[in-house]
């Protein structure tokens, strides 16, 4: 997408600059504690895995990000600014966008349509404008059409590019929905576990867009995912939850030999 | 079978987005619209002009602006009648206030007032979803009704509180009062249905329609990429009543040239519901097949006892319409919820994929 | 009728088109356009803004005029000078159709160099052996994943000196800080930069080719042994294009859709030779997947394609039409027989009754032109196909629904026209008449032999095969062996080497019996056996796809290939296949001794990765003797039931062994 | 200024200065109410169990009554026509389980919503069809006159009917939570698909649950009959039960009850003492804005589950 600036992903000063800080996130729904006090960072252009089994409270953890859930306790600061009880449509204008583990798609609308909705924030023609489809709009229409089109053809979807998406197979719509998050031009990129029910080939075509889309556009990923042999070859650092609480945190192969992770994963040996 | 697409190949992005890429669907189009505009006005009768063809627009009017809140945006509504008596009593307070204002003006104006009146209805949208909505739209039609009805200020105090549409003039041509002639007034309401179809197909198929459908599909997951329910929400409310409050308008100038609640009660809501859920939800051409399905089934229920020669009693006709139409209505969801519309594209698609099934 | 009055119209045009044809034309260049750099300067200079090729790229077509090929072409040929590209160097081009790779072509001829087109799907070292061979210092590669091939095998091929690839995609770490890997882009602004420094150099480069010399190496995918490298050079491409464009009046507005592979001799005569002589438009797909639907886009009028594309076209045809509505179905039946019956005598203007004349018009109206428009064949008005045999019956399909469907006999040696049938004699077994130009002649052993402006002028670094396969006069050998019918016409039977001798002294052509057992939908691929043997035997491949949609109808459940293959009702339903054909064997008398008596179903589909056939498809004969000789052995000596385990590469690139137990099949017409 | 005093403090001045009068207005208010409420009854029931907002309850009542009077005028003796009707209710449940519901299984809410507005539109012209529109009189015993205590006039036909719909109520909410079909109803209410699962007989389910809509809708039509006689104004209550779900919930049986009371009491006082400064007639919206306010702050009604969005 030669429209966006991309730096360079080598300069070790942008590397460690942090795009998003969670500082002690306590939330609960009623009775039920799914998060507690949690904190961790993720840094610009890494790959930042949250990994833990089920029910560990991951999924609640992407909601608090992207605003759709409002932790009782703790400071959420993105890019440098603490923020409030933020409503889910900030997140996205604010550059944070996500997928969800079982397809949010919208079934009436066409892989096209789909991805031209994720374009919404970057369209500004005004409700004349696009009654009678002139000017400004229909102009807005054809610079919006080729940048999702350079993303159809990233993600090697030219095919499908008129059916609805309804009608594709489990694959093909976890790769539209990546597409309409793409659509969004991202700095923040949160993904719900994208790779669930995949086979091997799928997968390899997954995580090579994870890459292509971290390298060539600098985007931050935040990554929920089972398949451990993804995570460890994929991800820069990895956050452990377990039963709402932060196990561990570091880098791929410290979290291989951590004890609690191996723990929690396979049960105590005793 | 008719389509020849091969050698049909897009260079530009105008050309790709147009309405009707297929060429066929162009040409198909251009004639129905030229065929109505001169050749309809030329042959048929003033009764079919008068009392069929210009209902059936107006109707259609009020069907897209249903389609958009309740086929595009999802948000079910019973108050369209409502929508329309506020268009029309608004139409003929201004058109007494400002007696040289032209007509069309007048419309936009009506229009505009009742897009407000939908506004104020839609904003409880927001926090309420689903079938509960019928109740504040509800609410809407019935509150409007009776502020029509009780306060005179509406109707100028007319004693008889049912007043005539006044004459108007649109570039010389008599258009609304009983003795303007009927295919002057049937151009005046074709040309301005088909105009507020294509905005309302440009509205559709730009980002205002995308958010729309997103918001009708999955409103958390629309929320979520940046879509603000407020803002599509109130717009769709907003250029629903638009359009129902211009089809309220006209409908007291143009057809029955007076301003009489009766015309814009529950039945007429629950009438256009029918015609958006039989013509298609989500489609402006369903809108129309829906329209002119609803309005001309129970005059061919009248009609048809005649052919064979059979006399029925009125009330007898009135009691089979209804039940044939809570038939019809409960055969459609049950054959194909998506309607007309759908029937008419899967028609369509067969065409463009023939001799092949799939 | 329709057909001739198009037949004048389009002399009309062409003798008007054709002005540009003809080498006396007194053209800006002087001397006749004879070279691909000149055809290039000229076209843009007559054709400016006429369109020269066209791509589908993120949604919509782009198409760029014969100017702007014309300076596209030129910044790429001064990026390809400043990188220090010499007269007579090779540039290896490997990657899909694309705009950028047919100008590689011409940019490397605009420099006195050669374009060495390979296969894109060809393996690491399938390319190293091309580039070794070749000596290539410079390639122009499509995508990320051409690149990878190329530096896997880097340090094989020291002189490979710079890389440049299109699509950027993932490549961006390749390229920043290495003087060796460089975007398409960037070459073309160097390109600029260096052509500002010298003026003219482009123009006067080009004027410097003449017709004899070398234009490309393509590289055969030979069925023995290592592919070689023919040279062919502008005169063989120019003459014979400009035979082609006025035997079949051919104009500058022929609509073309380039998606057959780059480094085979069809695509670049009809893609890029005559494109450049008779200066209409090629289109290039958006990718692999989308060629149906970009095909039904374009609506090609001049289109070309080997058998196997028409068998799938109308295999999926019938297996769609069988899920049809029953009144559909047999209307379509019952007009695909009036067509049958009578379309290819109308489409060849021969006399056919008023009745069926009407039949055939309202067939057209319901089912023909629908049929041809949703396959994107409508605007066609001319078709070839060529490489291998088509069945009669496939190709009687195509002209009944007045598809211009012709055959031709070709080769790379040959520039590929060797034989064309005729507007009007067109026959289904047959490969027509000699191309203009072309003399043939057929030796005592039944091998073809031809000479033509076409003829290539040798096999790189490799004398004693061009010795072998082109004498002193210049005739060719095509390696063929066949006979001219009486009506004139060549009939190719089998390859000359492959032809055997029964034991009781017939002859055996084992790949004319291969092909009649293919023409069934059922039958993917044979391979048969007798060459001094007492009688033949067969190998079957079931088509998956129809015998499965077959066995979903009569509900036999199979959960692999192998277990479909195996099974009683598919035994017997090759069984009747055969017996079909041995019928027609017998009414030959040259042909009824080889009549196929046993047969066997292999377990697995013979593929081009496990090197049982070629990249085009054809079979590997020698390989799969030694591979198969165990069930070769059981076939003649009559086992009813042979074990075999055979090695397989699977899509990723591992092996594994597969292992069966094959039923060998007597031919009863009982059974 | 004034305004705000009429609407405010001048009515609790009238309520003081004659107390039997608002009580009488209060009690024939809660009669009204009751007739929302045996309305509204039909509605919970049909919605806990099937998940359906049956529009069409409105017109059941309607068809109902008309088939009772019907079969009187027709000369039956109550004992006869009664049972017959049920008889006519639980077969036009079952047509309308095997013709509409079978096909409409797992369509979306606004689909089956729709249906019913259908099946409503139909019963409106198949009843008339059969017993004719013209208004009718029903009379089944229930006594006309009325009690005084004090000077407040109490209709025994009133009480009557608040007694019958006490009944109903308890025996419902008894059926409900008790036997084991009411834990199957509530089951298939909750998600078809996991209840067919589960083997609960989904169609006999719904069979069951319609005829008992069918059951109330007839006790309703008795009770608004023999007031207001069998006319076509009946159906028209439909509309009104809907805010009465509103305020009381859409799955709680005693929510329906106290809603109906609420609305119909809400109704009558606000006539009374606030339709004079607006012209009158209030009573035909009154009902609608105070249940769209309610939704503002308690979405989900006063006794109705709390509406949780998961993503």
């Amino acid at each position: 997408m030669t429209t966006r600036t991309t730096p360079c992903a080598g300069s070790e000063a942008a590397e460690t600059e942090v795009i998003l800080d969670l500082d002690d996130i306590s939330l609960s729904f009623g009775g039920v504690q799914a998060l507690e006090s949690i904190s961790f960072d993720i840094r610009r252009h890494e790959i930042r895995a949250i990994i833990g089994p089920n029910g560990a409270g991951k999924s609640s953890m992407l909601n608090v990000i992207n605003g759709f859930y409002h932790p009782q306790k703790g400071t959420i600061t993105y890019e440098g600014v603490v923020v409030k009880a933020m409503k889910p449509y900030h997140a996205a204008t604010r550059g944070i966008a996500r997928t969800f583990q079982n397809i949010a798609l919208f079934k009436g609308m066409s892989t096209l349509d789909n991805i031209m909705t994720g374009r919404v924030n970057h369209m500004h023609a005004g409700l004349l404008a696009q009654a009678l489809y002139i000017g400004k709009n229909r102009r807005e229409e054809i610079r919006n059409r080729e940048f999702v089109e350079t993303i159809i053809d990233f993600l090697e979807i030219q095919a499908i590019r008129n059916t609805p998406v309804g009608r594709l197979p489990y694959g093909l719509q976890k790769r539209v929905e990546l597409g309409r998050a793409l659509a969004a031009e991202p700095k923040l990129l949160l993904l719900d576990e994208p790779m669930a029910g995949m086979n091997l080939e799928e997968k390899q075509d997954m995580s090579r867009f994870m890459l292509d889309i971290n390298e060539q556009y600098g985007t931050t990923i935040a990554l929920i995912e089972h398949d451990m042999a993804v995570v460890m070859e994929l991800s820069s650092r990895i956050v452990v939850l377990d039963y709402g609480r932060k196990l561990a945190d570091g880098k791929p192969d410290e979290i291989r030999h951590n004890k609690d992770v191996i723990e929690a994963y396979l049960g105590v040996a005793n | 079978m008719f389509y020849r697409e091969a050698g049909d190949f897009k260079t530009t992005y105008k050309a790709d987005q147009a309405i009707f890429p297929i060429a066929l669907d162009r040409w198909f189009v251009v004639t129905v619209v030229l065929v109505f505009l001169v050749v309809v006005p030329l042959l048929a009768s003033n009764y079919m002009l008068e009392s069929i063809l210009t209902p059936v627009l107006i109707l259609s009017i009020a069907a897209i602006g249903l389609n958009i809140l309740t086929g595009y945006a999802g948000q079910l509504s019973l108050g369209t009648g409502g929508f329309m008596a506020t268009g029309a009593y608004m139409a003929y307070k201004i058109s007494t206030a400002f007696p040289g204002l032209n007509i069309v003006f007048v419309l936009i104006a009506a229009g505009l007032c009742a897009a407000l009146v939908g506004i104020a209805f839609g904003v409880p949208s927001l926090r309420i979803k689903g079938f509960y909505l019928a109740v504040t739209t509800l609410a809407a039609q019935f509150f409007l009704l009776w502020l029509f009805t009780r306060v005179p200020w509406f109707v100028n105090n007319s004693i008889s509180g049912v007043p005539t549409a006044p004459p108007r003039k649109v570039f010389g041509f008599l258009v609304s009062s009983a003795d303007s002639d009927p295919i002057d007034r049937y151009l005046f309401v074709f040309i301005i249905t088909v105009v507020l179809a294509l905005v309302a197909k440009n509205l559709a198929r730009s980002r205002i329609g995308r958010m729309w459908m997103a918001i009708r599909d999955m409103d958390i997951a629309a929320e979520i990429i940046g879509i603000r329910p407020l803002t599509s929400k109130l717009t769709a409310f907003a250029i629903s009543s638009f359009y129902c409050g211009i089809a309220g308008a006209l409908w007291s100038f143009a057809y029955i040239n007076t301003v009489e609640p009766t015309a814009f009660d529950i039945n007429r809501s629950f009438e256009i519901l029918f015609m958006v859920i039989i013509g298609g939800l989500g489609s402006i051409l369903g809108s129309f097949l829906g329209a002119a399905f609803i309005f001309l089934f129970p005059i061919l229920l009248n009609v048809m006892p005649g052919w064979f020669g059979l006399e029925i009693s009125v009330t007898l006709v009135t009691q089979v319409e209804l039940m044939v139409f809570g038939g019809m209505m409960i055969f459609f969801l049950i054959v194909e919820p998506h309607g007309l519309a759908r029937l008419w594209s899967i028609g369509k698609e067969k065409l463009r994929l023939w001799p092949f099934p799939h | 009728m329709a057909r001739h009055w198009s037949l004048v119209t389009s002399i009309k045009t062409a003798v008007g088109a054709s002005g540009l044809l003809n080498e006396d034309t007194p053209s800006s260049e002087g001397a006749a356009a004879d070279t691909f750099p000149k055809l290039l300067l000229r076209n843009a200079e007559q054709l400016a803004s006429h369109p020269a090729i066209r791509e589908k790229e993120f949604g919509i077509w782009h198409t760029r005029t014969w100017s702007e090929v014309k300076s596209e072409v030129e910044q790429l040929a001064g990026g390809l000078l400043a990188l220090g590209f010499e007269r007579g160097d090779k540039l290896l081009i490997i990657g899909d159709n694309r705009p950028q790779l047919y100008w590689s072509i011409t940019a490397a001829q605009c420099l006195g160099g050669i374009p060495v087109p390979t296969y894109q799907d060809a393996v690491a070292d399938e390319i190293q052996y091309v580039l070794e061979h070749a000596e290539a210092r410079f390639v122009i590669a499509e995508d990320q994943e051409q690149i990878d091939k190329v530096l896997e095998i880097q340090e094989h091929c020291p002189l490979v000196q710079h890389l440049i690839y299109d699509d950027p995609r993932g490549l961006e770490k390749y390229s920043t800080g290495s003087d060796r890997i460089h975007a398409f882009t960037v070459v073309q602004e160097k390109g600029r930069q260096y052509l500002d420094k010298h003026p003219g150099f482009f123009i006067n480069s080009c004027q410097q080719g003449k017709g004899v010399d070398a234009a490309v190496f393509l590289y055969t995918s030979g069925t023995t042994g290592r592919p070689k490298g023919v040279v062919l050079s502008y005169d063989n491409f120019v003459k014979t294009a400009r035979s082609g464009i006025e035997l079949e009046h051919l104009t500058a507005d022929e609509e073309v859709l380039a998606y057959l592979p780059m480094a085979w001799v069809g695509d670049h005569l009809f893609s890029y030779a005559q494109s450049y002589c008779a200066g209409f438009c090629v289109s290039c797909p958006e990718s692999a997947q989308t060629v149906q639907q970009d095909l039904r886009e374009i609506g090609p009028t001049y289109y070309f394609a080997p058998p196997r594309i028409f068998e799938n076209m109308l295999t999926t045809v019938m297996i769609r039409m069988e899920d049809a509505g029953i009144i559909k179905r047999q209307m379509f039946h019952y007009f695909l027989a009036v067509a049958r019956r009578v379309g290819s005598d109308i489409l060849d203007g021969k006399p056919v009754s008023f009745l069926n004349r009407v039949r055939y018009w309202l067939g057209e109206w319901t089912i023909y032109a629908p049929l041809k428009n949703t396959l994107g064949l409508s605007r066609v008005r001319l078709a070839y196909t060529a490489g291998e045999a088509i069945g009669p019956d496939i190709f009687s399909f195509y002209r009944s629904l007045g598809i211009n469907i012709k055959q031709l006999y070709g080769q790379t040696e040959a520039a590929v026209f060797v034989t064309i049938q005729p507007d009007g004699e067109v026959f289904p077994d047959t490969v027509g008449k000699p191309a203009p130009g072309v003399e043939i002649e057929i030796q005592d052993n039944g091998e073809v032999l031809y000479r033509s402006p076409g003829v290539f002028l040798e096999y790189y670094k490799n004398a004693q095969a061009t010795r072998e396969t082109k004498d002193e006069e210049g005739w060719v050998h095509t390696g063929d062996a066949g006979y001219f019918d009486q009506v004139g016409h060549l009939r190719i039977i089998d390859r000359a080497k492959d032809v055997g001798k029964l034991t009781n002294g017939e002859l055996f052509a084992p790949k004319f019996l291969e092909n009649k057992l293919k023409f069934f939908p059922q039958i993917k691929e044979a391979v048969c056996f007798g060459d001094n043997r007492s009688f033949v035997t067969a190998f079957v491949n079931i088509d998956l796809d129809a015998v499965g949609n077959w066995a979903e109808r009569e509900n036999i459940p199979y959960a692999s290939y192998q277990e479909l293959a195996g099974h009683e009702k598919v035994y017997s339903m090759v069984n009747d296949c055969i017996l079909q054909v041995n019928k027609d064997l017998t009414a030959d008398p040259k042909l009824a001794s080889s009549t196929i008596h046993r047969f066997l179903i292999l377990h697995k589909e013979l593929d081009a990765d496990d090197g049982e056939m070629t990249r085009t498809r054809k079979v590997r004969r020698r390989v799969i003797a030694e591979k198969y000789a165990v069930l070769i052995d059981a076939l003649f000596e009559g086992q009813g039931v042979c074990h075999v385990d055979t090695e397989v590469t699977f899509e990723d690139g591992r092996k594994g062994v597969i292992s069966a137990d094959l039923e060998i099949r007597e031919i009863s017409s009982a059974a | 200024m004034d305004m705000l005093y009429n609407i405010l403090i001048a009515p609790f001045l009238e309520i003081a200065k004659s107390p039997s009068f608002f009580a009488e207005v209060v009690i024939g208010g809660l009669m009204s109410g009751v007739m929302y409420s045996l309305v509204a009854l039909g509605f919970v029931l049909i919605f806990k169990a099937s998940g359906v907002f049956n529009f069409a309850q409105g017109v059941m009542v309607l068809f109902a009554a008309l088939n009772f009077s019907g079969l009187l005028d027709a000369g039956l003796s109550i004992w006869l026509a009664f049972p017959l009707t049920v008889l006519i209710m639980v077969l036009l449940a079952w047509c309308i389980e095997r013709l509409v519901l079978s096909k409409l299984v797992n369509q979306q809410d606004i689909i089956l919503f729709m249906a019913t507005i259908g099946i409503g539109y139909f019963l409106q012209g198949f009843g008339e069809f059969l017993w004719t529109g013209n208004v009718r009189k029903l009379d089944v015993g229930i006594p006309q006159d009325a009690w005084f205590f004090g000077d407040i006039m109490i209709q025994q036909s009133d009480v009557f009917a608040a007694v019958v719909a006490g009944i109903l109520v308890i025996v419902l909410a008894l059926f409900f939570q008790y036997t084991r079909i009411g834990r199957a109803l509530r089951a298939v209410a909750d998600d078809h698909q996991a209840a067919m699962t589960v083997g609960i007989p989904l169609r006999s389910i719904w069979l069951i649950v319609w005829s008992v809509a069918g059951f109330v809708a007839l006790v309703a039509g008795i009770m608004w009959g023999s007031r207001v006689g069998v006319q076509f104004s009946l159906s028209v209550i439909a509309l009104k039960a809907l805010p009465v779900l509103i305020l009381g919930g859409f799955t709680s049986v005693p929510g329906a009850i106290i809603g109906g009371l609420i609305i119909g009491v809400g109704e009558k006082v606000a006539e009374i003492y606030w339709g004079p400064l607006f012209g009158g007639a209030i009573e035909e919206w009154f009902a609608y804005i105070l249940a769209m306010l309610f939704l503002f702050f308690r979405p989900q009604g006063l006794f109705g589950e709390r509406i949780i969005e998961r993503v």
